[in-house]
């Protein structure tokens, strides 16, 4: 079976979809889920063995060989991604148990749980196959499910909120294939390996270059890259708590892995920065996006959208970290994915333990919660710490990167700049600190206590997380070295 | 042989063109809705009908294609008419009157070429 | 455009002239889809859809200039990036000869199926397919959970004379003699879809017009004694689940998954029996899908009146 | 109990952590809560003084801990100068402890449970900072120190209160995350590492990049509160007296000036920093701080506001000290760590004392104060002589070496500066006892309750800390071999 590890990886959670509907009862449906998840994850783990045992796997689906049939390819970039994204939703899914019972009606806990998985299915499907077209495909299960997952918040903007993310998503996906569609024209072929090989032939052609300008603008839309990142933050302060902490720490990733692979694995950084000067562009993007964001950040009143324009924000570094478009740079950016993931999903998971008892995310009726939530509140500033980049915590490891990187390249008032922009950061966290912990309450809250402990239990995995991989690097930062040399490897280290 | 199936085919051929033709202008010169309708159904049935028994001439021999036509032309029979007829009901039902004589209520028939 | 029932329309007749457009460009399949897809089902839901709502659009306050200059840099790299496209036909474009040789010249050999696009939609690139299916499954779970209907809602339907149209007999005549057709049709085209344009998700999309037409006409209580609402719901996840478990089954024979190869002991019979189960699988999904989207925008109505 | 030397040093950082544990669970018994925080400094006093034994013995004592990234490890050993500043921490704290038992309580303050664990949680990263053996360590500690004071400076969660948190957590973190970690990370970038190690890790070769990066960590450091920097110590005295007391004495100005000193001696090397063209003009700032600190002390009228100036001011000795780049003044600087905290204590201890009796906080009021409140002012006399640097104190050794540094370097501007700055301590500092004690009215009149002394608790506090500056006076001995002992482990030798 373990030939099978890396189509088991997607099949296990897209199987588990349907089948949910039959199981029917919500509570089993929950641990269900939580099992396929687990699954998952434990597949990604066999994985991660395997290719650091024996190299990249080629898995043929349907028995075709590559150009003609599609082709799974994992390699330590996939494999660092997929298990993130399955431990990820597995932690997730644990607090999602208490955590839905109250956000939602009993009767769409089930729809809610097979929206999940196949979220889940897409996300994993896009990082595990290394067909152009098959990206899309589960692009759009992945996007489809979002937006469900979305509008099943308790609040009707959770509606609109929705649908402003239907139409940039469809946008961004209808980008995608465009470009995909271009490729295929002057290729002959959607498998990526195969694109590489053949795209340097055809690619001082006018197609080839505008298949590359849909893509990435798709691709951008995807993962939120100021100033295409207007769908985010609706999306995230509206959504049901865990769906909120499960895309805060995947979905976006998941975008920015499509980047990284466009840049490198098809069209080659080569190509990306000589024909179009997506260095620079990226370098202002991000940057801008890193303070429009950050200032955004302070002045919110929702805490969930705070930390979703926060989010906006994070991604600004992970693109910076690839405009550097140096190894160390592309480490950076892949160290930033993971701890991004481990900060947001802490943070979410927190602010839902608080929702679930105060039923609201405004951040003045968290005043005070510092006494009645000791734990949760704890663990919302530990994620905040993070996020700035305190040392001890995982957000140190991902600015010492970048920093190095930008150092290591020369781009010092660079440097500067994302130092500064933590300060931003300090801003709005310690807003939220002040709120918690140094103001009386506005609202009663008597009777609140700590979150209940099959949340308590994933927040604070989490936030040891967030303290473990800022102490021991070697998971995260050897895997994207590892990773880094690899993609590298292909073009033979340009710069 | 030949030659008499074609002339025959092709006689109803542009038999169903001309109905075709003057569905299309009767569609665009008809002052109400309901005289407009009954220019497009004309166009479905007679039209198409003509054509495609026009077609079934051309077509030579009992093979596939001809009990295709037969069908095709049973169901357009069939389902263009019920869609005129479900159409005009329904345009009465919403409340547009037809226009009886010319001179009745001439807003009416300006509300309906809106449609 | 304000009034939505004539862009509804519109977008139906859109669809109808690209199915045109695909068919002079000998895509028979595509064509097929797109027409019984785009111009059919869609605007059937649309206008299940637009029942609920009103009928014109509320005025906006801006100017949609940002679309519409999105619209034209769109338009515009569009055609920029056909400048350099091979022409039209061209023999030695790329398309043509890279991948498809293969699948022209060795389908019938590997697959034994007449129709090229069914092997590699169902066998080639069938994993793409399951994904596909497994899109409107999503589509379907997304309605489903947002237009929840309470068991309230569902008991006082019963009581409820339902559609209408139950007074239009000349309607009702003749869709009784259609009902059975259609859905024969649907069931040729499932079927044949190895040998002529057609497949599951043709197919199931007729189906389901079918049973929709009946609905309309007879009512949702009348349609629901036959197709239950919650049995359908199973009926949509049945279907990925038979296209993935083919798959599974492959896997357990020793094949990959989705190698069809290994079904039976002749790797074409296998083949057959592999694309027949599957476009089985991709035409119930699909149906029920289709069905589902319609009743539970239907429940929304009958909701809306009793609220009334 | 047999512990081995190296486990002493984990447990100095490793008790008070525990101790934060004890405190939270104690929170419901204050005297069982304070109980612990008492056991546990002494338990600090304990490891301290045996690795102090174990130390002038000869025995080297370092820990080296995992690596965590980019060859990165916390490590620690224990070296002069961290002994001093460890010593001076921890016996301080147990004396402030007991001191903060009468404030709190006579103060009637709230939220005490979180006092005291902050309180622990600083303690413990000034021991992290005293022993860390590379500046890697040192910055995590030096970080955890500034985010655990912070709830203290809020403590009271006034709006006042709070503008002064954001203040002091504004500016300190701004400092050290701009300046101070891209002085870090270029520096590990420039030379590779970052340990400390006698006679700097900077080469010949790296002159231009030292020339750089000096201003870079010495306005990095903001605790130690050069000009422009300095703002947040004032502004942090909004906190209760005996976290003032902590800050502006012990743990996090000292924290600062360590580090100048450790970066100074360690990193660039006093052989090298002479060299560096950018050090005149940080001595001669730091020259105008000392100044123009002293010119604004006077002017205030609040006496934790005139405290925290002349705190400002003596900080700048010893940053002059560092920067002066002789043994003379390095030695002094160290010497002056330790007098200038036993010194500045007192006074703050002095200041509280007449807060919880008096409720005065005004100089003005305080004439006459001296006949109901003796034994307070007469430490508040002994403190200020402390400070000033007149014999029978401790200060006046420090600032003798001072001085001789200054002669060496030939910078008679320097030597001015100390001089004129002595007058102006005296100016703004001897004043104050001398009124209380000589003038007869003012505060009789407006008073309606017996005016007493302090608590016992702050008494016997004040009373240890004063004595402290006369034994200091008295026996500089081991003070002056510890500083000795510093010079040699940095590869300096004093004339």
């Amino acid at each position: 079976m373990t030939t099978h590890l890396p189509i088991l990886q997607v099949i296990i959670p897209l199987l588990a979809a349907p089948f949910c509907i039959f199981l029917r009862i919500p509570r089993l449906v929950g641990i269900f889920a939580i099992l396929v998840s687990a699954a998952a994850f434990l597949v990604s783990c066999g994985l991660l063995q395997q290719v650091i045992t024996a190299g990249t796997i080629s898995y043929k689906l349907g028995g075709w060989p590559a150009p003609w049939g599609i082709e799974y390819r994992i390699d330590i970039l996939n494999v660092y991604l997929l298990l993130l994204v399955s431990a990820m939703s597995t932690i997730v899914l644990v607090a999602a148990q208490t955590s839905i019972k109250k956000e939602l009606p009993e009767d769409r806990h089930v729809f809610f749980y097979t929206s999940f998985l196949l979220c889940l299915t897409g996300l994993l499907g896009i990082l595990a196959t290394a067909d152009a077209f098959n990206v899309f495909v589960f692009l759009e299960i992945s996007a489809l499910s979002t937006y469900t997952m979305i509008a099943l918040g308790t609040d009707r903007r959770a509606l609109t909120a929705s649908y402003q993310y239907l139409i940039m998503g469809t946008i961004g996906a209808t980008f995608i294939i465009i470009g995909v569609g271009l490729m295929y024209m002057m290729t002959g072929t959607l498998n990526m390996y195969d694109l590489a090989e053949r795209l340097p032939e055809v690619n001082t052609s006018r197609t080839v270059l505008s298949a590359f300008g849909f893509f990435i603008v798709g691709v951008c839309l995807k993962l939120a890259l100021f100033p295409l990142h207007l769908w985010l933050p609706n999306a995230y302060a509206f959504a049901p708590s865990i769906a909120t902490a499960f895309l805060a720490a995947t979905a976006t990733k998941v975008a920015v892995y499509l980047l990284i692979r466009l840049v490198f694995s098809i069209f080659g950084i080569e190509f990306v920065v000589t024909v179009l000067p997506m260095q620079e562009i990226f370098m202002v993007l991000g940057l801008a996006g890193i303070f429009a964001a950050s200032v955004s950040a302070i002045y919110q009143l929702n805490i969930k959208r705070l930390f979703a324009y926060s989010s906006v924000a994070q991604i600004g570094y992970m693109i910076l970290g690839l405009a550097i478009g140096t190894k160390l740079g592309l480490v950076a950016t892949l160290v930033h994915m993971f701890n991004h993931a481990l900060m947001k999903a802490a943070v979410f998971l927190a602010i839902g333990g608080a929702v679930y008892r105060i039923h609201s995310a405004q951040l003045i009726h968290f005043a005070g919660l510092g006494r009645k939530m000791p734990l949760t509140m704890a663990a919302i500033v530990i994620g905040g710490l993070s996020l700035i980049g305190v040392p001890l915590t995982v957000g140190f490891v991902s600015k010492w990167y970048l920093v190095l990187a930008l150092l290591e390249n020369g781009w010092w008032p660079v440097a500067i700049l994302v130092l500064m922009s933590s300060l931003l950061a300090v801003m709005y966290v310690w807003r939220t600190v002040e709120w918690i912990y140094f103001t009386p309450p506005r609202i009663n809250i008597d009777d609140v206590t700590e979150a209940p402990l099959s949340q308590l239990i994933p927040i604070w995995i989490l936030v040891l997380a967030n303290i473990y991989f800022g102490l021991n690097t070697s998971l995260t930062v050897g895997l994207s070295k590892m990773a880094a040399e690899s993609l590298y490897g292909i073009f033979g280290g340009v710069l | 042989m030949e030659l008499v199936l074609d002339i025959i085919s092709w006689i109803f051929l542009v038999t169903g063109c001309f109905f075709c033709l003057t569905g299309a202008v009767g569609l665009l010169r008809f002052p109400d809705f309901f005289s407009r309708i009954h220019a497009a159904s004309i166009t479905d049935t007679l039209g198409a009908g003509l054509i495609l028994i026009g077609l079934m001439f051309q077509s030579g021999g009992w093979g596939l294609v001809m009990p295709k036509l037969v069908l095709i032309l049973l169901f357009s029979l069939l389902a263009s008419t019920t869609a005129s007829h479900a159409i005009a009901k329904a345009a009465l039902k919403s409340g547009l009157k037809p226009e009886v004589s010319s001179a009745d209520e001439p807003s009416e028939g300006e509300s309906s070429s809106k449609l | 455009m304000s009034d939505l029932f004539a862009v509804v329309m519109l977008s139906g007749i859109y669809s109808l002239i690209s199915a045109s457009l695909f068919l002079d460009l000998d895509a028979v399949d595509v064509a097929f889809t797109e027409a019984s897809v785009g111009a059919g089902i869609s605007t059937l839901l649309m206008l299940a859809s637009l029942k609920l709502v009103s009928r014109y659009q509320k005025k906006t306050r801006y100017k949609p200039i940002l679309a519409f200059f999105v619209v034209v840099t769109t338009g515009a790299m569009l055609i920029y990036g056909t400048l350099d496209m091979p022409h039209f036909g061209t023999a030695d474009a790329p398309v043509h000869t890279h991948v498809a040789p293969r699948y022209l010249n060795e389908s019938m050999g590997e697959i034994g199926v007449p129709n090229v696009v069914t092997s590699v939609l169902a066998s080639y690139r069938g994993y793409d397919t399951l994904g596909e299916t497994l899109v409107i499954f999503t589509a379907g779970i997304g309605v489903m959970a947002l237009l929840m209907v309470s068991k309230q809602t569902k008991q006082e339907s019963k009581k409820l004379i339902p559609a209408d149209m139950q007074q239009q007999i000349i309607l009702r005549i003749v869709a009784k003699m259609m009902i059975p057709l259609i859905l024969m049709f649907a069931l040729y085209v499932q079927f044949h879809g190895d040998y002529g344009p057609g497949g599951g998700f043709q197919a199931g999309v007729i189906f389901a017009a079918g049973i929709i037409l009946y609905t309309m006409l007879f009512g949702l209580s009348t349609s629901q004694e036959v197709f239950k609402a919650t049995t359908i719901e199973l009926f949509t996840a049945a279907g990925v689940l038979l296209y993935g478990g083919v798959g599974v089954v492959c896997m357990l024979l020793g094949g990959n998954f989705l190698d069809y190869d290994f079904l039976k002991h002749d790797p074409v019979h296998g083949q057959h029996l592999g694309i027949l189960l599957v476009e089985l699988g991709v035409g119930i999904t699909v149906a029920s899908v289709m069905m589902i989207i319609f009743f539970k925008f239907t429940w929304r109505t009958v909701k809306h009146k009793y609220k009334k | 109990m047999a512990l081995s030397a190296e486990m002493m040093l984990i447990l100095t950082m490793v008790v008070p952590l525990i101790a934060v544990g004890g405190i939270a669970a104690a929170h419901k018994y204050p005297n069982l809560r304070e109980a612990v925080t008492i056991t546990a400094s002494l338990i600090l006093i304990y490891l301290v003084s045996s690795l102090y034994g174990i130390t002038k013995a000869g025995g080297v004592v370092s820990v080296q801990g995992a690596e965590l990234f980019s060859d990165l490890a916390l490590s620690f050993r224990i070296e002069p100068l961290g002994m001093i500043f460890s010593l001076v921490a921890g016996y301080l704290w147990l004396v402030t402890t007991i001191y903060a038992i009468g404030y709190m309580r006579g103060h009637h303050e709230k939220n005490q449970t979180r006092f005291y664990c902050c309180f622990a949680i600083a303690i413990s990263s000034a021991m992290g900072i005293a022993y860390a053996d590379n500046l890697f360590t040192l910055f995590i500690f030096y970080e955890v120190l500034t985010l655990s004071t912070y709830p203290l400076v809020t403590h009271a969660g006034t709006k006042e209160a709070k503008n002064g948190g954001r203040v002091y957590l504004g500016i300190l973190l701004s400092t050290s995350v701009i300046f101070l970690l891209l002085g870090i990370i270029s520096t590990w970038y420039v030379t590779g590492t970052l340990d400390f190690r006698a006679g700097g890790i900077f080469g010949e070769e790296h002159r231009k990049a030292a020339a750089i990066l000096l201003p870079l960590f010495i306005f990095g450091i903001g605790k130690a509160a050069i000009m422009p920097f300095h703002r947040w110590l004032p502004s942090a005295m909004v906190a209760p007296t005996p976290v003032s007391a902590l800050l502006h004495a012990v743990a996090v100005v000292k924290a600062g000036v360590f580090t100048v000193l450790k970066v100074c001696t360690y990193t660039f090397g006093i052989d090298l920093l002479v060299s560096l063209p950018t050090r005149d003009f940080l001595l001669y700032l730091g020259c105008a701080s000392i100044i123009l600190a002293s010119l604004v002390a006077m002017r205030k009228d609040n006496l934790k506001a005139r405290l925290a100036y002349s705190t400002v001011s003596q900080l700048s000795y010893i940053t002059v000290g560092a920067l002066l780049a002789t043994g003379s003044g390095a030695l002094g600087g160290a010497m002056h760590i330790a007098t200038h905290a036993f010194g500045k204590i007192t006074l703050f201890f002095c200041a509280g004392a007449i807060m919880v009796a008096s409720h005065k906080t005004e100089i003005s009021q305080m004439k006459g104060l001296g006949k109901h409140m003796p034994i307070t002012m007469t430490a508040f006399f002994i403190g200020s002589l402390s400070i000033i640097g007149l014999p029978p104190c401790g200060g006046t050794w420090s600032k003798w070496y001072l001085m001789v540094g200054a002669a060496d370097t030939g910078k008679w501007l320097v030597m001015a500066v100390l001089m004129v700055s002595s007058l102006l301590n005296i100016a703004y500092l001897l004043p104050i006892p001398l009124k209380a004690f000589l003038s007869e009215d003012g505060v009789e009149k407006d008073r309606s309750f017996q005016l007493k002394e302090a608590p016992l608790p702050c008494l016997i506090a004040l009373c240890f800390t004063a004595f402290g500056c006369l034994v200091l006076f008295f026996y500089p001995q081991p003070l002056y071999e510890i500083a000795r002992a510093f010079l040699e482990a940095s590869g300096n030798y004093v004339r």
